[in-house]
């Protein structure tokens, strides 16, 4: 190296370092929101048909408005604090149910608007439903529609012949001849028709040693070229098909590869049931909005306050595409605030929506949905006044917020539990169940472990539904679990093998673990291995019911005590107990067509005793929810779910 | 000059060629551990996660999402969409993050040097005294503590104590300043020891005598004689410095809620993003062969001896 | 070239073959620098083609400056670099391709004793240990019979055998290289390669231990290569002295013959380089001075590798390269040769 | 004396170390001389080096202490100068060169910049007159296309050749006095050869005068005026060249000679070895340091720590015994 380029290498790496340093120093600095809360992790999606999680919903409440929406109503019960909500008035101004209670025509309000300015009208949900419920958008919360005929077919894509079918050709946009179109909508052609024939190819043999992601790609690979032999029917010029009128033979395949091609086989993506056209949902006219259910479903007001339920726009999807039409730039939306900014992992600057037309004139205009992953951060800043709301307090340091007045915690509906495969041994056994289930104290769990007010569960649905009395389930008696073992063959806990506990990786988690580990050994005599795994492998391994205790939890999707029970069905698919009763099956199905609610709660009850006495999980505790939120603040009050409208929080009178 | 347009040439296709084996590597090995990014507490039907694997092309042969992954990226830098952060595409990812972390890391590594280089000079100079004993205790202890109690320990000073600086976010000044003192300060300490050992071997070298001798003033001789070959070392740890940086960042960035790449990271490997993980990876991959370059170009041009090779 | 007679008069010189006989040996070192696109292979030749032999109780004298090779020959020769051709034949035997096994035997025939006493002799082990590891590794004696042979060494190269137990850094420089001899002596070698033992000595220091290697010589019958830089050392020393330059012998001889009439241009140059310590003669003396420094051994010569700095210099010195004869005294130069 | 340019008195230093205190220079006196060369001889330790580095003030305080002593230069003592004041004498007027120019040199730094910061300080050159200086002084030592080479490292010279660089930037500012710390130990003969006759060159031209400081008698014998052998920290001999090579008078020095390998004489069996190891000195013993490995020693050696005393015209030694009779010198040396 020549010295004058050892000086000139001086000079640039002096000037490259304040380059630098300027560089850094220049921020895109956004002035303060009126209102700052801890949002959590950066949200997944904006997306409400793919959205799951607690971050997203708080986002896409005040984003979205759906039909209907919870909110406060009554006085707070005088117990617990909590204040009741209910399904009331949104985007439909009102309701009216078929004395059936199988029929809900929504009638919904004039001045109700898109951000990009135009009406949000009936046919608006009639697409978010459909697109909701399409298996190409993969959403997690289609069981909330499968009330509705042929929903559930739809949403899963199975179809059997005689079925009246749609058949979406291969000529999206973006189709290629070899890969299909990522994007579901807008859809390619649609061809409607009764489904005649499956004509099915030979399987292609699979080696003995496949793996079972192989043997299922290998299904789903042989499925498309199955060839489809459909009697297509004629639109009318309406929309509507004329089913019985003239029709034309036509096959289909999704691969035209398939060795029952014909010559004039077109391609498809696939063939479904013809939701959209068999009267499931009605739009007489812009503004009324009918569905039509399969039984009475009781809880449906509180399914369509939900956000999986909530509308899109088909124009801002279909021009842009998922997910880019979520994006600050793109996204139209029609909730009481409107997406201003996105910053990954810094915030969602939110804007209050002023042709919302339930503008909360007192309410804050904008809003900042904090990006933090640090609980301490969280409350540092809400020390520091720099956010108004915590949504998540720091586990260590709730022993001293809890006493404070601007800490707010309510019982939650929603329990953690330790569910059990039963088919591992001694667990087979009902009695060995319940006699773990008897042996541990919950008691020291909430008041020395978790020091939140939570409240010892010993049964499945939590406290807080109106009109539901939970099952009765076995309390904390160590005589009477040991008595348990000496009838289940096990005197003294002899002979009982070391039982493995699993549970995912976090302080909680294993200081209840420990706990329960003591108890039992106490209490028992029967020896508890813990062992921890990481979420991804913790949920692989329970799913593959690789596991024989297992901790777990559930929120409530709606308030009522179906969506505690019905993942416990046989076959589920949240059921990784390998527990299944005919008597729990037939009573939660024949609930779902029971028209008198005091009844079927009782059936509901019935179940759940069932479930609890057979003991597939066994229940810890219901959780709180737990909120700091700054005095100045007001509209923010307990509730079961956890749900806090924000369009209802405005500073306090005088406090600006 | 031609050397130096060599030495990058070859560099570069080094660079290429472990990108390719992290890649590689990162690839077999997302895939190998348990789990998958679809996994959560709810169970999804089949023919959801059907379409969800196609969507990410996760239904295709493992050879072939390889492939596809790869020429994606080598075509069009594309590096796909995320899998668990559903809106983003991972090139977003990064163009959002990386100045933030980027800036983060500027800020920690100019203060590191600046407060390194000059206590260690200070300290090789008066060697002996108190001023030399109590910056070599700090420097032990800025070595020992752990980012994350530093900024505890920071956060309890500066934002409850004396009320300067925020507890956290990004827009300002402000908000960069303590987040980039604690991430700076174990890299200054080891600069300042770095510095200081330096200092006092080259104090030793016989051309500092000659220096001596040929009459300068003990001023000249340490800054022109002693400072230079002092800073080798801390040049070579510059390259270190920058893979602690990048990974004192993930802790730091989610105590003080900056929105850089850190969290990113851990998010992406533990929630099994196969796209976003290996874009994080091959972006980490690419800063540190970089910064190493720039560390070994710098040494060469400070040492004359020492030739790229 | 020269190498197959010159084994063939030594020979003739006495009836019992050399102790030591080295065959046209070279080491090259393969060296790589430039770009990746344009690389520069190419080869530093540290010994370069030598020829020549010990025979039993001599001394001889290798010397030459700095980066000449020397001290690469005696590496060469006990195996610690892979000579690239040639051979080294001990007693006989070839023993150049002998793996680490075979060549056990041979290890203990021929040591070596290095400059630097200090850097030699491992500071975490006593001298007793440092002496008696190769008794113990070539299995000589065990247990008490070994520390008896130990202070017998001890004593044979007068150290104190009090010392026993010390450690080396508690030695001064003399009798740290009184220990490395020491331990060289432990496996009753024949051969010993010296390399420069005494240039790391204070001069009166260096007497006493060239004193005690003559010594040791006499009443063991050993044999030296003694490389050095320092020609007075040499010329006290050594039987016969060749003289290297850039990896090769330019002239081989006995003591005597050579330093009172140097055949080659480089040896003269090199001993009237030699300071004197008497001003009346270093005043008599004429100093031929030499222009430019000893070339870097990476360069091939086409001709004789000295040309560049030699005031003799013809134009067949500069493209052929001059070999050296097999006289008992010869120099490899086309001017000065007279054959 | 008038003609001397710098004369240093009991000058005496010590270090302080984990053994005790070495006291490495115990008294040293000698005067330099307008244009003569001086020789240092002495084995390693025997306070050579330690001499010169604490006239120049650059001996490491701590360890090192100058414990008394005083070196005269112009009229001003170097040992009780200021920094600043000795900064204008070092480099200026006396100058330095080091054994080992591999080292000595900076690496980091071209040999431009090495030498005109001493010229640009010292004679307030700019910086275009500083690089005509270097050039002019590299092409006096004998670099040639001395304008180019400014521009390298010392890396890029040969061992030679750097020695060269330190004595052009050692003479750049026209010293009174060099003093050449071993200058020609880490090189070949062939080289060390160039070097000497440099040194004598330059001094014959310039006027320069030179202490060298050398352990090898050869090299003082080929180029010194007079010579000083120490031993111990102490002057045991001071002379002119010619009579101490003729007739050494004290024991160490006669020691020396028979213990050197002489290349014009040829092999005349076992070299006159000097018995024993040089003292401790941190523990040097009482009476006369040399006496353990003296053969001429009698026992008032033991009791008496001999000093330096005029033994002829001109000559000085440090010995209780007169060698040439190996008998009790009659100069009684008060205790």
């Amino acid at each position: 190296m020549p010295p004058q380029v050892r000086r000139a290498f001086l000079i640039v790496a002096a000037v490259m370092v304040v380059i630098a340093v300027a560089w850094a120093s220049f921020f895109e600095t956004l002035p303060p929101a009126d209102f700052s809360l801890q949002s959590g992790t950066d949200p997944k999606t904006l997306d409400p048909h793919r959205a799951t999680g607690n971050i997203e919903s708080r986002l896409i409440f005040a984003m979205f408005n759906g039909l209907l929406q919870m909110l406060p109503e009554g006085e707070p019960d005088p117990e617990s604090g909590l204040q009741p909500m209910t399904a009331q008035p949104a985007m439909a101004k009102s309701y009216d149910v078929s004395d059936s209670g199988r029929t809900y025509t929504f009638h919904l309000r004039d001045d109700i608007f898109w951000t990009d300015g135009s009406p949000v009208t009936s046919h608006d949900f009639a697409w978010s439903w459909q697109r909701m419920l399409h298996p190409g958008t993969a959403c997690e919360y289609t069981f909330q529609l499968h009330g509705v005929p042929f929903a559930k077919e739809y949403s899963e894509s199975t179809v059997k012949v005689g079925d009246k079918v749609e058949v979406e050709l291969w000529d999206r946009p973006d189709d290629t001849d070899d890969k299909a179109s990522l994007q579901n909508f807008p859809r390619g052609t649609m061809r409607y028709g009764i489904l005649r024939e499956i004509e099915k190819p030979d399987k292609p043999p699979l080696s003995d040693d496949a793996s079972d992601k192989q043997i299922k790609n290998a299904e789903a690979d042989w499925q498309e070229t199955w060839v489809y032999h459909i009697d297509v029917a004629a639109e009318n010029a309406d929309g509507s098909i004329d089913w019985d009128g003239q029709t034309k033979s036509q096959t289909f395949v999704a691969n035209l590869e398939s060795a029952a091609k014909k010559t004039d086989t077109q391609r498809c993506h696939a063939v479904m049931i013809a939701f959209g056209k068999l009267g499931g949902l009605e739009t007489p006219d812009y503004k009324t909005f009918v569905v039509h259910l399969k039984d009475a479903i009781p809880y449906f007001p509180n399914l369509v306050a939900y956000y999986p339920t909530f509308p899109v726009n088909k124009n801002c999807v279909e021009e842009h595409g998922s997910p880019l039409w979520t994006k600050a730039e793109n996204i139209v939306t029609n909730g009481p605030y409107k997406l201003q900014e996105r910053r990954l992992r810094d915030r969602l600057r939110l804007l209050k929506n002023e042709d919302y037309f339930g503008v909360n004139e007192k309410g804050y205009d904008t809003i900042d949905f904090l990006s933090m992953e640090g609980q301490n951060t969280a409350i540092n800043m809400y020390e520091t006044d720099q956010i108004s709301w915590v949504t998540d307090p720091p586990a260590a340091l709730l022993g001293e917020l809890i006493k404070r007045d601007d800490f707010v915690s309510a019982p939650q509906l929603s329990i953690y539990y330790y569910q059990i495969n039963i088919q591992r041994e001694p667990l087979d056994d009902v009695r060995v169940r319940r006699a773990i289930a008897m042996a541990i104290d919950r008691k020291q769990i909430v008041e020395q472990v978790m020091k939140t007010g939570q409240l010892p569960a010993f049964t499945l649905v939590p406290p807080g539904i109106a009109g539901y009395e939970s099952a009765k389930g076995p309390i904390f008696d160590v005589e009477a679990a040991q008595k348990l073992l000496v009838e289940a063959g096990f005197p003294g806990g002899r002979g009982i093998p070391k039982i493995t506990l699993l549970y995912n990786t976090t302080e909680t988690h294993r200081a209840i673990a420990e706990v329960i580990q003591q108890q039992l050994q106490n209490n028992l005599n029967v020896k508890i291995e813990l062992q921890n795994m990481e979420w991804g492998s913790y949920l692989d391994k329970r799913k593959q019911k690789d596991y024989e205790i297992a901790r777990a939890g559930w929120i409530a999707d709606y308030p009522d005590p179906n969506t505690f029970l019905d993942m416990w069905i046989t076959d589920g698919p949240q059921n990784d107990t390998n527990w299944s009763n005919q008597e729990f099956d037939r009573l939660l199905q024949d609930a779902g067509s029971e028209g008198d609610p005091a009844k079927r709660m009782k059936m509901l009850q019935a179940a759940e005793q069932i479930f609890i006495d057979e003991m597939p999980v066994i229940p810890i505790y219901f959780y709180t929810s737990l909120n700091m939120i700054k005095n100045d603040v007001e509209g923010f009050f307990p509730t079961a779910q956890d749900l806090h409208p924000i369009q209802l929080l405005q500073p306090k009178e005088g406090v600006k | 000059m031609r050397d130096l347009l060599s030495y990058l040439t070859q560099r570069f296709f080094w660079m290429l060629l472990t990108l390719w084996v992290v890649y590689t590597f990162s690839f077999i090995l997302m895939r190998s551990v348990p789990g998958n990014p679809f996994s959560s507490e709810r169970n999804v039907p089949p023919a959801i996660e059907r379409q969800l694997e196609a969507r990410y092309n996760l239904d295709a042969p493992p050879l072939t999402q390889y492939i596809d992954y790869l020429v994606g990226i080598v075509t069009r830098f594309d590096l796909g969409w995320c899998i668990r952060l559903e809106d983003y595409s991972v090139n977003q990812v990064l163009a959002e993050g990386l100045p933030v972390s980027a800036s983060l890391a500027i800020f920690a590594m100019v203060f590191a040097i600046i407060l390194g280089v000059s206590t260690g000079v200070v300290s090789a100079v008066y060697r002996g005294t108190y001023a030399d004993i109590g910056m070599r205790t700090a420097a032990v202890l800025g070595i020992a503590i752990p980012n994350f109690v530093l900024a505890g320990l920071a956060i309890l000073l500066f934002v409850f104590g004396i009320k300067i600086f925020p507890a956290g976010g990004w827009g300002t000044l402000r908000q960069v300043a303590l987040p980039a003192l604690c991430l700076g300060a174990p890299i200054a300490a080891y600069i300042a020891r770095l510095t200081r050992t330096g200092m006092l071997e080259v104090l030793t070298k016989d051309h500092v005598r000659t220096a001596f001798a040929k009459g300068l003033p003990k001023r000249t001789v340490i800054m022109k004689h002693v400072l230079p070959g002092a800073m080798l070392p801390v040049v070579s740890y510059l390259g270190p410095a920058t893979a602690r940086v990048l990974t004192g960042s993930l802790v730091l960035e989610q105590i003080f809620a900056l929105p850089g790449l850190g969290s990113h990271f851990i998010h992406a490997a533990l929630q099994r993003d196969y796209t976003l993980a290996t874009g994080m990876v091959l972006t980490y991959t690419v800063i540190l062969f970089v910064m190493n370059t720039l560390v070994d170009i710098s040494y060469s041009i400070i040492d004359p001896r020492v030739k790229l090779q | 070239m020269s190498t197959q007679i010159q084994s063939d008069a030594s020979a003739n010189r006495t009836s019992d073959p050399p102790l030591l006989q080295v065959n046209d040996l070279r080491v090259y070192f393969p060296f790589s620098r430039g770009s990746l696109f344009r690389p520069e292979h190419g080869f530093i030749r540290a010994v370069d083609g030598l020829t020549f032999d010990i025979r039993e109780g001599e001394t001889l004298g290798l010397v030459g400056e700095s980066g000449c090779g020397k001290s690469t020959t005696a590496r060469a020769i006990i195996n610690l670099v892979k000579p690239t051709s040639g051979q080294v034949i001990l007693e006989g035997t070839d023993i150049t391709g002998l793996n680490d096994r075979s060549m056990l035997p041979y290890r203990r025939e021929v040591q070596m004793v290095f400059q630097d006493p200090f850097a030699s002799l491992n500071p975490r082990m006593t001298v007793g240990s440092i002496i008696g590891e190769p008794i113990a590794v070539h299995g000589l004696a065990k247990g008490k019979d070994r520390k008896l042979e130990v202070i017998r060494l001890m004593e044979l190269v007068g150290l104190n055998p009090r010392f026993l137990n010390r450690y080396p850094h508690e030695f001064s420089g003399g009798q740290r290289q009184r220990i490395g001899i020491a331990r060289a002596l432990a496996v009753q070698p024949k051969l010993i390669l010296c390399d420069e033992p005494v240039s790391a000595l204070d001069v009166s220091i260096q007497a006493q231990i060239i004193n005690l290697l003559m010594d040791l010589q006499q009443r063991l019958g050993l044999s030296y290569l003694f490389i050095a830089h320092d020609l007075s050392v040499v010329r006290h020393i050594a039987t016969r002295v060749g003289v290297m330059y850039l990896g090769r012998l330019v002239e081989l001889g006995a003591a005597a013959d050579l330093y009172r009439a140097p055949v080659h241009p480089y040896t003269e140059a090199l001993l009237s380089a030699v300071p004197v310590p008497d001003p009346n003669a270093a005043a008599a003396r004429e100093r031929i001075v030499l222009s430019g420094e000893v070339p870097s051994p990476d360069k091939q010569y086409v001709g004789c590798a000295f040309a560049d700095r030699c005031w003799l210099a013809e134009d067949r010195c500069r493209t052929e390269q001059p070999s050296l004869a097999t006289k008992d005294h010869a120099g490899a130069c086309w001017v000065r040769a007279t054959d | 004396m008038s003609d001397s340019i710098l004369s240093v008195d009991d000058l005496r230093v010590s270090f302080k170390t984990d053994d005790g205190i070495v006291r490495a220079v115990r008294g040293v006196s000698f005067d330099v001389r307008r244009g003569e060369t001086i020789g240092l001889v002495g084995e390693s330790g025997s306070g050579k080096s330690v001499t010169n580095l604490a006239v120049m003030g650059l001996i490491p305080k701590p360890p090192g202490t100058i414990d008394g002593g005083s070196a005269m230069y112009d009229g001003r003592d170097l040992l009780s100068m200021g920094d600043r004041e000795l900064q204008s004498v070092r480099g200026k007027k006396i100058a330095m060169i080091f054994q080992d120019p591999m080292t000595a040199l900076n690496p980091l730094m071209t040999v431009e910049q090495q030498m005109t910061e001493v010229t640009r300080m010292h004679m307030g050159l700019n910086k275009k007159e500083a690089r005509l200086r270097a050039a002019e002084m590299l092409e006096m030592v004998g670099i040639s296309s001395p304008a180019k080479r400014l521009r390298d490292y010392p890396h890029q010279f040969s061992g030679g050749m750097r020695q060269r660089v330190m004595i052009a930037m050692a003479l750049s500012c026209e010293p009174d006095i060099l003093i050449a710390d071993e200058p020609t130990t880490a090189l070949d003969v062939t080289i060390q050869a160039q070097i000497l006759d440099l040194l004598a060159d330059l001094q014959k031209r310039r006027g320069t005068s030179i202490i060298l400081i050398t352990h090898d008698l050869g090299v003082v014998a080929g180029v010194c005026h007079r010579v000083m052998v120490m031993y111990a920290g102490r002057v045991v001999e001071k002379s002119d060249v010619h009579p101490l090579f003729e007739s050494p008078q004290h024991p160490y020095t006669i020691g020396l000679l028979e213990s050197l390998p002489r290349i014009d004489q040829s092999k005349g069996g076992e070299l006159q070895a000097i018995p024993g190891q040089p003292p401790d000195l941190a523990h040097i013993p009482d009476g006369c340091s040399f006496r353990p490995r003296c053969p001429f020693s009698i026992d008032k050696c033991v009791q008496q720590d001999p000093l330096l005393t005029e033994v002829g015209p001109d000559r000085l030694a440090a010995c209780l015994v007169d060698v040439e009779t190996a008998e009790r010198k009659a100069v009684e040396v008060e205790s």
